[in-house]
């Protein structure tokens, strides 16, 4: 299959370089005008698969090997990165409810976070502080960075696993609001069905 | 991603303890395991969950008054072992105690808030905590950047502007910001005391125990019956010295039989 | 078109390869049986034309971007930056008093110069290290450079305008400047002796 010249600068541009291109920097070092949307879109097309692929993370893209030869090529080496348990859940607690408090963390975590683990996260690059929250005490929230979407192959904070699912069933807002809502729920639905709570607890 | 989806929460666990080295290894949510193992539990609510999936239905069924027994009994256990427990455990057997009773009176005596609140509040906490936990192993699973997936690690790069830019993240700055804060901040050092019997505590203590026997009395009956080694050794020596005191002042007499022979004491003449 | 998985396994061990690979280290790190030559084949004539190429040098396979766009990833481009402030000040203590060292350029700015002004205008090429003046601790001295010179269009530093000249210009009149003026003036005098030991470092 033959590629335009544009398609060809975005590839080569794209293979060329250090680390994830926005479209704006794709464009500026392949000097094209335009949008790089539809060359990137023939692009990954053209390497469907393949033994790479073109992915695209968190508004950045770059060239991967195909994530279905992990089990050949998978380096016999160590995990790149180790973490704590409680580095784990913090990140997924960031991850997942960006973005959100060491008070907030710690609330569903049940434990203090440790000085070292935002620590940790930060120096893998994958969480940043993002302001302050406007409430009493102004605490410092943290997010996710790009660098964490590429790491994990997630092209958006859409793909984390579970995410909807999560969200629907009100796992991420917080307590107060989950207990208004079961509230509601109870005042909307016939007794019957309330009744399932208290089951539990009276069982 | 469905694949990961469907993947069983056991599957999980074992992410988890892949990844988790540094901690004990995680035994099943056994409870005659759990006694043993009390320092593995990341605090009360991560114990609380352990124990609900020992129940082994889905945390939406779980009972909290069985889950909320569980939790007393391990602290019992635990402190029939004489194992120390972090306060925070206490602070949650005693909260769940209370959350008990109020759970077995009748509705119209229930105080407010209502024990069903409080049980429903603690279980969408413990489904909140499996909820991340889970998201997090399953995050960990994902085709990993260096790990199942590569990306050019020599590319050629491509050039850059010729005008230099400064580069440093946010994160460099603020860990500068740190260590300079942390070289200059005024250091406190606060040396640890350790137990120790004064001599002025020992002469005083033998000499009012030893105008109470009446027979000569081995120097170690002296010592106070105290389960901290580092304070009987403090104890030890300064009551020998006080008992050379005292005898310097007349006030005890001291026997040895031989060298190394156990010392004995008895009130001296002047006392007599 | 698609390839084998084979063909997909070479291209993904050659993208992710530290360098240049045998077949037989493609083979290995694939985990593939047989020859590699055929893969290698397919691979070269499918990427014919593109913006990457598949290279063979010496026995050793390796991918690169396609040469004909190599001129256009190697461009290199200016992008005009103003010199702040405080370099410009010092770019002209030194042009004027030259040899000196930063105690005195600080001495004469009355503010401390930070290191990373120097480096700027050493990167940019017109200031110099000019050895070492014999005081004690032996401090590091500055000078201009030609480029300096043919950057600002001086035949040489004799032909930089005089106090005399600036007041003439009206350079040193507003009221609110006529305090520095007089202070450059008393510190511009000891430039006579700066004068004498350049020559004698020129001599």
């Amino acid at each position: 299959m033959s590629l335009s010249t544009a398609e060809r600068l975005v590839e080569a541009v794209l293979f060329a370089a250090e680390g994830p291109l926005t479209p704006a920097e794709i464009a500026r070092h392949a000097d094209l005008e335009g949008s790089m949307l539809p060359h990137l879109a023939a692009l990954a097309v053209h390497y469907a698969g393949r033994g790479i692929t073109l992915v695209e993370r968190g508004g950045r893209w770059h060239f991967q090997t195909a994530s279905d030869l992990a089990h050949i090529l998978r380096r016999e080496r160590e995990e790149p990165r180790k973490l704590s348990r409680a580095a784990i859940e913090t990140l997924a607690i960031i991850a997942y409810h960006e973005p959100v408090s060491r008070a907030e963390i710690e609330a569903i975590r049940g434990v203090q976070v440790a000085k070292g683990t935002l620590d940790v996260l930060m120096e893998a690059g994958w969480v940043r502080p993002a302001g302050r929250r406007e409430v009493p005490g102004r605490p410092l929230i943290y997010a996710t960075t790009p660098d964490f979407l590429s790491h994990f192959g997630l092209a958006t904070r859409r793909d984390l696993p579970g995410i909807d699912d999560l969200r629907a069933a009100g796992l991420l807002d917080p307590i107060d609001l989950a207990m208004e809502a079961q509230d509601a729920q109870a005042l909307l639905e016939p007794a019957g069905e309330g009744e399932d709570e208290e089951d539990d607890a009276g069982a | 991603m469905s694949e990961e989806a469907l993947r069983p929460a056991g599957e999980a666990d074992a992410v988890f303890a892949d990844a988790d080295w540094a901690e004990p290894v995680r035994r099943a949510p056994d409870e005659a395991v759990l006694t043993v193992h009390v320092e593995s539990w990341e605090g009360p609510l991560d114990l609380l969950l352990a124990l609900a999936r020992s129940q082994k239905v889905d945390l939406r069924e779980i009972s909290i008054l069985a889950l909320v027994e569980q939790y007393l009994r391990f602290i019992e256990e635990a402190a029939e072992l004489r194992l120390e427990l972090a306060a925070d455990y206490l602070v949650m057997a005693a909260w769940l105690a209370y959350l008990k009773s109020g759970l077995l009176l009748p509705k119209e005596a229930q105080p407010d808030p209502s024990p069903e609140e409080l049980a429903l509040r603690l279980h969408l906490r413990l489904q909140r905590l499996e909820a991340m936990r889970e998201a997090g192993a399953r995050l960990l699973a994902r085709d990993r950047l260096g790990r199942d997936v590569f990306v050019r690690p020599l590319p050629e790069g491509l050039h850059r502007p010729r005008a230099i830019v400064w580069q440093a993240s946010l994160f460099d700055l603020i860990q500068a910001y740190g260590q300079v804060k942390a070289r200059t901040a005024p250091r406190m050092h606060i040396v640890q005391r350790r137990p120790v019997m004064t001599l002025d505590e020992a002469i005083e203590r033998v000499s009012r125990l030893v105008g109470a026997r009446l027979d000569w009395a081995e120097l170690r009956s002296f010592l106070p019956d105290h389960a901290d080694p580092q304070l009987r050794r403090s104890a030890l020596a300064s009551s020998f010295v006080a008992a050379l005191e005292l005898a310097r002042q007349g006030r005890v007499e001291i026997a040895q039989e031989a060298i190394f022979a156990p010392i004995y004491l008895r009130a001296g003449s002047a006392r007599r």
